[in-house]
């Protein structure tokens, strides 16, 4: 049994601990350092995982040697660690935006960190599952970290109110889980992934396997926000404190889509077939429902709350080509391969949004905090320009060559049957509606507000962003716009990610 | 490198420089951009001068300088021969996203060079005419290069999808123009109306060109052909016959690109966004938009919709269709621009009508008709640039553009009403400006296969678009001057004369010899277009 | 009298689910949809124990384990978070919490 | 004359006058003499130009060497298009070369004094030059494009000297009135060019002539439309029956404009236009156009009896005149238009400036009623007018008596109610040019400025005598044989019709001239609309076309305009683009609606939610 394999989560639990247990000694004062600490290590782990990956499957204690990349339910391949890199991305984004963030948090900022770093080893464990049970841990690990995350801001009425929705709606999605779990159990005998593709027995017990597929693509359906469980999004992203609902935005959602994915391919032809019209009615109903509920929208974080149902019908799209063809095949690769790529994309947009949210003072975020920004702070500005442009899927910037993916991906599959001609248009539709809530965004920043471009942006005080958090914001308005025009190195390197599927 | 690169490189590096600048040195950041407009126009004039004798294929600066000197087309060889068949020149292509199959790959024939030099020129005129914009030019200054950058790489690229691309850059650059700088009290809503109607347009080009890869990529599914190179697309169209065009989605191919490039282009019921957009948009933008920006749907339909023609459609209904919507924004906006109050709003009808002409020469679907088409989208950018940029300059003197408030200008700023007068003549199609010569071309195009279309395109043509100029001539430039108004600053110094005279003396120069351009259009080889083909496909009516 | 099979305990089961379900949709007090969400749960595990005994391996017990611990971590988190609620808004009624909306 | 010579000389006539009007617009502040000298030295020019080529080319022609201006498609294949830019040289273009360049060079020197006071005169001398150089345009087209080209940038330069005064409305109005109908007959002109074009592929006047002579039925049944088309570029340019109203109005210009616009050269291009394409038109499409000539020949008349604006009586006879050169073409015998053309062109060239003096001298007074008893105090004018009078009313030695006549003796010959009509117009001509000089020069003074009336100085009395000559002499060209070029099928009347028509002709030139005397002589006021009630007045409101016209077009082409803009703005713009947003938008804050905050709901969806997923999936 090669104790290695699972050396990233336990690295992220033992630092969560660690900074639970410096906690003790740090003084009121240095609360922030410990989340600079844990930053710290995370991007350590990063570097390793990155640059030396036989690390975890090189020397295994007990085998002859060759590397053992399989356990009971986790699997170490291209695919988790792609996923595993994302999500250690996005924790360390989170730190850091955190600690900018403490000053609200006010008391138990170590709590904050160590939840964090437990939620992300939940996600980096779901990544690599292959089998229910670990599908079902690592699924509740992150929700309940999530639960208190959402719930932080005591002393505010709102981030309880989220918390307690959160809660009692995850709860709920997480029960349904199980049972559809326990159906698959029955009728498969066994908790793999693999016995998925195997042909069942009888008739009813083919019926079982349905209604339980069913139910726990219902309970991972509530993880990404799908349309029918996509209704605490709204008011979770507008309570909960602006880097936990990032964290929920990016983190959360990317979990339910790789375990998706790894549950996808291991279909039976006909359950594909079945899969494959639910994914398909599930994404049009979501790509509709996030656009259309943002148009009206001026709180800042329901309206990226909204986007971000929009988006995960984006990604449902990239899922349909998984199930159109039996077994690995090409287009299913693709399809995986368009949505890793808009998930990276996806991330660096929305944490890069909510790092700006978070230095713009103003207690509720309604799109009236962004007047003047242009005149106030440049750099907040143009951040926030190219995140929101990214997010629409406008060249040349990486959103757009995420959308660009899914959709090439998406007619591949449609292309045979035109009866889904309804889904294309929906989803093409979609984008062109999705412009004009971004747009408002841009409209706020730059001339909203009836602040003519006359007067001087003199009276409202310009915002000054601390150092870090100015190379933060830097580096990802860079990694959007150079890896939009420059995407080969990161299309390569997901090449052989998505070998699985292929 | 070949000079392609330069032309659109050049307006976006310095764009990035203008970043760097602090906004107070207005003066240095409008020097620049002049000079980053200069600098493409005149690298694009040397390309169009030297087609002829430049060798097909790679082509760079130091060739086409040589190529200039010696008149005799040499051979070169390291041209690829899809590029030598076609006849592109100055191409560069290099590695971009091989594991999409997308390469950058530029090339340039008589269509796109003569396209080419009017955006430049264009481009250039604008960056003039961005005098006029006093608050935050540091920002207008950018989008303007973003702009300028964008639709020139846009004219030049061979690859599908860098076309787009480039194309898209100019999208939220029109939205903060329009919503900042912009004219009139509606400017939201037009800002919205713009961006949103582009968008939809935009996004109906990308699923046909996406349709269209598949299909490259499902006949030929060994190689590694992407489906997004123009040339592959060629040769795949000639050697297949098209023959999978028709199942599966594939049949909406062709309508999507269609109407994708119609919207761009303000084709009839998709054209409110166009008037509105022009009149409430600052002088710079309104120029670049009416004149050059407008021009690259029709680049996509001719370059990528019309190869289609006889395989995807073997009953031309689309094109039937696109003839009715073609007369239909020609007769329409004619008669709607009679109706204008504003003299934006009249010039931005009559451009919609001018691209009505456009339609109907590619709709004619013979090499006649296109040259026509050709000529009129030349003519038309030039034409709209100069008046939009007349207009701007009149809006600066007299805050209002209202017809009914504006009278005797001609007396009262002597230059910039002549030049006025002469656009708006140009405009209804008086011989010695280009306009005319493209007209007549689509006109003569056009009877062959619809003498009853032609009719009704001629008194468009002759009646219609007089009757609104000259209604705005009398109204702005004739009759008495208003009783109450200060004195009106005539353009005087020389570099806001410059604009007006490049775009009129273009005008006039290919109005005189339109051959400058017909004679490149000819050599650029429509690869289903000869005239044989099409006849043969498309009998005359007698 | 006919022995207990696997149907038998799937209808319980399922009757378990279902009356959670019905709980967390009809009753207004947070602590009673609760009760209704770790109804639903035990319900899951009644039917995953079940399947275990009928295939005869134990992959489906090593579930109910997991279950068991999820859920007692999700009741201690749910009930401080009801606890603060109930400190600040001195009531556990969902209808009151309504501030975040449209 | 050496062959280089025959080549570049043509080019020379053409562009000095464009050199001159380029040269003034780019100079910008010219001084006013610098202008007129440039615009003069140019016509001037041109006019030695055209009497080198009328003496070395008459008989021969000037060989053609096409330059391409446009080549669409390719070459060789049948649809392609090639249109080039070449001049076409006989008998017909030189004779009308020297006509125009003759008439304009006077007409230019006769302006510069005539315009003296004027604040804008560089503006009108680049007009007058630029007329000029599309004036010789169309003479020397070798092409039926490059004629219609010339032939709109004509209506342009009309437009620009029209407006010359552009702050007066009326003005401004007539100048855009003038180019839109204008546009009007050049649309049918575009359309039969266009039709010719698709029949014969060729549009080159040259190679068309050849094309009908060696196969005449090549145009099968569209012949007399292509014809009656092209016919309608005349009816346009040269002010005929349906589209006349503008030349009346177009007297707004300043008068030398007049003269040479409007009675020399740009209304007599439609008839040269009708001499060129001669070939093209069918028996049944010349029946048509003789009939539109005679008709407007005696509408014409009849108004100007009754015009108290003493531009305005010239104009309409300028309008009957025209009327009898088209009715001679229409009778098959283009000589005789040339003929009545040119000696037209003088005597009218010739009233219009003695008018101008006239104006100029009663400080811009234009209505003949506040004239009078100008014979003595205008002497040189009063001859001057005197001749052109008898010219136009054909006393047997001037020039008119002649042209008039032949046109008579074929409509004798051919087609006796257009005789009637001929003689019935001759006899108009003389009452209402006798009416004018009764008016304006015999009598006492009616008004104080009248009564000061001083002679106009030698620049403008001069061009005037030698117009005078020149309409007594022209009809010596009725010795010469084929002055004009040879047209097929044109055989001379005999002369038992000519002796007649000329007999008809004198006689109503005396009737006419004794019945003004009758009316005129010592008239305080016109007496006509006392005796003829109703007819007078109708024509004095000019039959009331404008009146129709206005109408028509109203029900026409402004109600297409409010019905496309009223559906632009409610249909396209209003429910078409704000209703989809609105829907949008509509249905966005609907679904919103959904997120009602309050937990049991968020609940009872997401059960809903999963139901609905197993109900249609399972």
């Amino acid at each position: 049994m090669n104790v290695m394999l699972y050396s990233m989560e336990i690295a992220m639990v033992l630092s969560g601990l660690g900074i639970l247990m410096l906690d003790l000694g740090t003084p009121a004062r240095g609360k922030r350092d410990l989340g600079y600490l844990a930053a710290f290590l995370m991007s350590l782990l990063l570097l390793q995982s990155v640059f030396m990956p036989e690390v975890q499957d090189g020397f295994s204690l007990l085998s002859s040697g060759h590397s053992i990349t399989e356990g009971p339910g986790y699997k170490l391949d291209a695919f988790a660690r792609y996923f595993k890199h994302l999500f250690l991305l996005a924790a360390i984004l989170v730190l850091l935006m955190a600690v900018d963030f403490a000053g609200t948090l006010r008391a138990r900022l170590a709590e904050f960190f160590a939840l964090v770093l437990f939620a992300l080893t939940g996600m980096s464990a779901a990544a690599s599952a292959t089998n229910f049970i670990t599908l079902f841990v690592s699924i509740e690990l992150i929700t309940v970290s999530f639960y208190v995350l959402t719930s932080f801001q005591r002393g505010q009425m709102r981030s309880l109110e989220a918390g307690v929705k959160y809660l009692i709606l995850g709860a709920a999605a997480s029960a349904v889980l199980v049972y559809g779990i326990a159906l698959v159990y029955g009728a498969t005998g066994s908790m793999e992934f693999a016995a998925l593709g195997k042909a069942c027995p009888s008739a009813e017990h083919d019926h079982l396997l349905r209604l339980g597929l069913l139910l726990v693509i219902a309970g991972l359906g509530f993880k990404i926000a799908a349309f029918p469980f996509q209704i605490w999004v709204p008011d979770v992203y507008q309570g909960a404190p602006a880097p936990v609902t990032a964290f929920l935005a990016v983190g959360s959602k990317a979990a339910g889509f790789a375990l998706l994915m790894r549950l996808c391919h291991h279909l039976r032809p006909d359950l594909r077939e079945l899969t494959l019209t639910v994914l398909a009615a599930l994404a049009g109903a979501t790509i509709l429902y996030g656009s259309l509920c943002a148009l009206r929208q001026r709180n800042l974080k329901r309206l990226f709350g909204y986007a971000g149902i929009a988006s995960a019908g984006y990604l449902l799209l990239g899922l349909l080509a998984l199930n159109a063809q039996p077994g690995a095949s090409p287009s299913g690769a693709q399809g995986c391969h368009a949505m890793m790529f808009y998930l990276a994309g996806y991330l660096i947009a929305v944490m890069a949004a909510f790092t700006v949210l978070c230095h713009l003072d103003g207690e509720d975020e309604d799109l009236s905090v962004l007047a003047g920004l242009h005149a106030r702070s440049p750099l907040l500005a143009t951040v926030l320009t190219l995140s929101v442009v990214s997010m629409a899927g406008l060249p040349p910037l990486m959103g757009f060559l995420g959308k660009f993916l899914l959709l090439q991906s998406a007619f591949e599959v449609l292309s045979p049957h035109p009866a889904q001609l309804w889904l294309m248009v929906v989803a093409l539709g979609g984008v062109v509606i999705s412009l004009y809530y971004y747009f408002g965004i841009l409209r706020a920043i730059y001339w909203g507000g009836g602040i003519s471009p006359g007067r001087p942006a003199g009276e409202s005080e310009a915002i000054t962003v601390p150092p870090l958090a100015r190379l933060l914001l830097i580096a990802c308005g860079l990694i959007l716009l150079w890896v939009g025009i420059f995407p080969q190195a990161l299309l390569e390197w997901l090449g052989d990610a998505v070998a699985l599927f292929r | 490198m070949s000079p392609l690169t330069l032309i659109w490189l050049v307006p976006l590096l310095m764009a990035l420089v203008l970043l760097a600048l602090p906004a107070r040195h207005t003066g240095l950041i409008r020097r620049l951009t002049l000079v980053a407009t200069l600098l493409p126009l005149l690298a694009s004039v040397l390309v169009f001068a030297t087609l002829e004798s430049a060798p097909a294929g790679r082509g760079t600066l130091a060739t086409a300088w040589a190529a200039a000197r010696s008149q005799s087309p040499q051979f070169n060889e390291a041209a690829a021969p899809l590029e030598v068949q076609y006849q592109f020149k100055y191409t560069e292509r290099t590695q971009w996203m091989p594991s999409l199959g997308i390469g950058y790959h530029v090339g340039v024939d008589g269509l796109s060079a003569a396209l080419l030099l009017m955006a430049t020129l264009v481009a250039f005129a604008a960056a003039c005419c961005a005098r006029d914009v006093t608050a935050r030019q540091k920002e207008f200054h950018v989008l303007l290069l973003l702009m300028a950058g964008g639709i020139s790489g846009a004219f030049v690229s061979l690859d599908l999808f860098g076309m787009y691309l480039f194309h898209e850059l100019a999208l939220v650059p029109t939205f903060i123009m329009i919503g900042v700088w912009g004219r009139g009290e509606n400017r939201n809503y037009a800002a919205y109306k713009v961006t949103l109607y582009l968008s939809a347009g935009a996004i109906l080009v990308l699923a046909g060109l996406i349709g269209l890869a598949q299909f490259c990529r499902a006949t030929y599914p060994s190689s590694e052909l992407s489906g997004y190179n123009l040339l592959e697309l060629y040769r795949m169209l000639s050697e297949t016959h098209g023959t999978g065009l028709g199942e599966g989605l594939r049949p909406l191919i062709l309508p999507a690109l269609l109407l994708g490039f119609g919207i761009l282009v303000s084709l009839w019921p998709f054209h409110t966004w166009a008037p509105l957009a022009y009149a409430s948009a600052p002088t710079a933008t309104a120029m670049m938009h009416a004149g050059v920006i407008k021009k690259f749907g029709l680049y996509g339909m001719i370059r990528v919709v019309l190869p289609l023609q006889p395989f995807a459609d073997a009953t031309y209904f689309w094109w039937h269709l696109l003839l009715a919507l073609g007369l239909a924004s020609l007769l329409w906006s004619g008669l709607v621009a009679m109706r204008q109050k504003d003299l934006t709003g009249m010039l931005g009808y009559s451009s919609v009508a001018h691209m009505g002409f456009v339609f109907l020469g590619i709709a004619s679907l013979n090499l006649v008709g296109l040259a026509g088409a050709v000529l009129v989208m030349v003519a038309h950018g030039l034409l709209a640039a100069l008046s939009f940029g007349l207009a701007g300059h009149l809006h600066a003197q007299c805050r209002t553009l209202e017809m009914a408030r504006l009278g005797g200008l001609l007396r009262e700023m002597p230059f910039v009403g002549t030049a006025l007068l002469m656009a708006l003549l140009a405009g209804c199609g008086v011989p010695g400006f280009a306009n005319f010569a493209g007209e007549i071309t689509v006109l003569f195009g056009l009877w062959k296969s619809q003498p009853a279309a032609t009719v009704l395109a001629c008194w468009a043509a002759l009646i219609i678009s007089a009757v609104y100029m000259l209604r705005a001539v009398r109204q702005v430039l004739h009759g008495p001057t208003p009783a109450v108004h200060q004195a009106y600053v005539d353009a005087t110094t020389w570099n806001e004369r410059l604009p007006y005279v490049l775009l009129l003396g273009a005008l006039l120069l290919l109005g005189v010899f339109p051959r400058l351009i017909t004679q490149k259009m000819n050599r650029c080889y429509q690869p289903t277009m000869t005239d044989k083909g099409l006849h043969a496909a498309h009998p005359a009516p007698r | 009298m006919t022995d207990i099979g696997l149907p038998h305990y799937l209808v319980v089961s399922a009757g378990l689910f279902c009356t959670g379900l019905l709980a967390v949709l009809l009753h207004r007090g947070l602590i009673e949809m609760y009760m209704g969400l770790e109804l639903m749960l035990n319900g899951a595990n009644l039917a995953l124990v079940a399947f275990s005994r009928f295939h005869g391996n134990l992959d489906g017990q090593l579930m109910v384990f997991f279950t068991i611990t999820v859920a007692a971590a999700e009741v201690a988190v749910g009930l401080a978070l009801i606890v603060a609620l109930y400190r600040q808004r001195q009531s556990t009624d969902a209808t009151d919490i309504t501030s975040l909306k449209l | 004359m050496p062959e280089s010579l025959l080549i570049t000389l043509p080019w020379l006539v053409l562009l000095a006058p464009l050199a001159a009007a380029v040269a003034i617009l780019l100079r910008g502040r010219m001084s006013s003499a610098s202008s007129a000298a440039l615009s003069i030295g140019g016509v001037l020019l041109s006019f030695i130009g055209s009497v080198g080529l009328w003496v070395a080319c008459r008989g021969k022609g000037v060989p053609e060497h096409p330059l391409i201006w446009l080549q669409a498609g390719d070459a060789l294949a049948a649809g392609s298009l090639t249109l080039s830019f070449g001049f076409k040289l006989d008998d017909l273009s030189l004779w009308m070369l020297l006509v125009v360049t003759g008439v304009a060079s006077l007409i230019h020197i006769y302006s510069w004094g005539y315009m003296r006071e004027d604040r804008a005169i560089p503006r009108y001398f680049a007009g007058l030059s630029l007329f000029t150089f599309s004036m010789l345009g169309i003479v020397m087209a070798g092409n039926l494009v490059q004629l219609f080209i010339f032939w709109e940038l004509v209506g342009v330069s009309s437009y620009l000297l029209i407006g010359h005064w552009f702050e007066r409305p009326r003005a401004a109005d007539a100048a855009k009135k003038a180019l839109i109908i204008n546009r009007v007959g050049d649309l049918g002109f575009l359309i039969g060019i266009l039709m010719v074009w698709s029949i014969t592929g060729t549009v080159g006047l040259g190679a068309l002539a050849e094309k009908l002579a060696v196969n005449p039925e090549l145009l099968g049944t569209s012949a007399t439309l292509a014809g009656l088309l092209i016919f309608c570029g005349c009816v346009g340019k040269s002010a005929q029956f349906p589209l006349h109203v503008w030349l009346p109005d177009a007297m707004e210009g300043p008068t030398p404009v007049s003269a040479l616009i409007h009675a020399a050269t740009m209304v007599a291009a439609g008839v040269y236009l009708l001499c060129r394409v001669f070939f093209l038109f069918t028996p049944d499409a010349l029946h048509v156009i003789s009939w539109v000539g005679g008709g407007t020949a005696l509408l014409a008349a009849l108004i100007a009896l009754q015009q108290d604006d003493l531009k305005r009586v010239l104009a309409y006879s300028t309008l009957s005149q025209l009327g009898f050169m088209v009715m001679a073409v229409g009778l098959g015998a283009p000589s005789a238009a040339m003929f009545h053309l040119s000696t037209h062109a003088f005597f009218k060239a010739l009233l219009f400036l003695a008018a101008g003096s006239v104006i100029r001298a009663l400080h811009h007074q234009q209505d003949i009623w506040k004239m009078g008893g100008l014979r003595s105090r205008m002497p040189v004018t009063f001859w001057c007018f005197l001749i052109g009078t008898l010219a136009l009313g054909g006393l047997p030695p001037l020039g008119g008596f002649f042209s008039k006549d032949e046109i008579l003796a074929h409509a004798l010959t051919h087609n006796r109610p257009l005789f009637a009509v001929g003689v019935c117009v001759a006899l108009l001509s003389a009452l209402y040019m006798f009416r004018v000089v009764l008016v304006v020069f015999g009598g006492a003074s009616r008004d104080v400025a009248a009564g000061r009336a001083k002679e106009s100085p030698a620049i403008m009395w001069v061009p005037m005598l030698i117009l005078a000559a020149l309409s007594a002499g022209s009809g010596a060209l009725v010795a010469v044989d084929h002055p004009f070029g040879v047209f097929p099928s044109e055989i001379h009347p005999p002369r038992l019709a000519s002796l007649w028509a000329m007999l008809c002709g004198t006689l109503a030139l005396l009737l006419g001239a004794a019945l003004a005397w009758r009316f005129y002589r010592g008239a305080a006021v016109d007496p006509l609309p006392l005796q003829w009630g109703v007819l007078a007045r109708t024509m004095r409101q000019r039959f009331y076309f404008d009146e129709l016209y206005l109408w028509l077009n109203r029900w026409s082409h402004e109600l297409l305009s409010h019905m496309s803009d009223f559906a632009e703005r409610w249909l396209i713009a209003g429910a078409g683009v704000r209703g989809a947003s609105g829907l949008a938008l509509f249905a966005g804050s609907a679904l919103r609606l959904l997120q009602s905050g309050n937990l049991q709901t968020y609940a009872l969806w997401m059960a809903a939610g999963l139901l609905l997923l197993l109900y249609l999936f399972l």
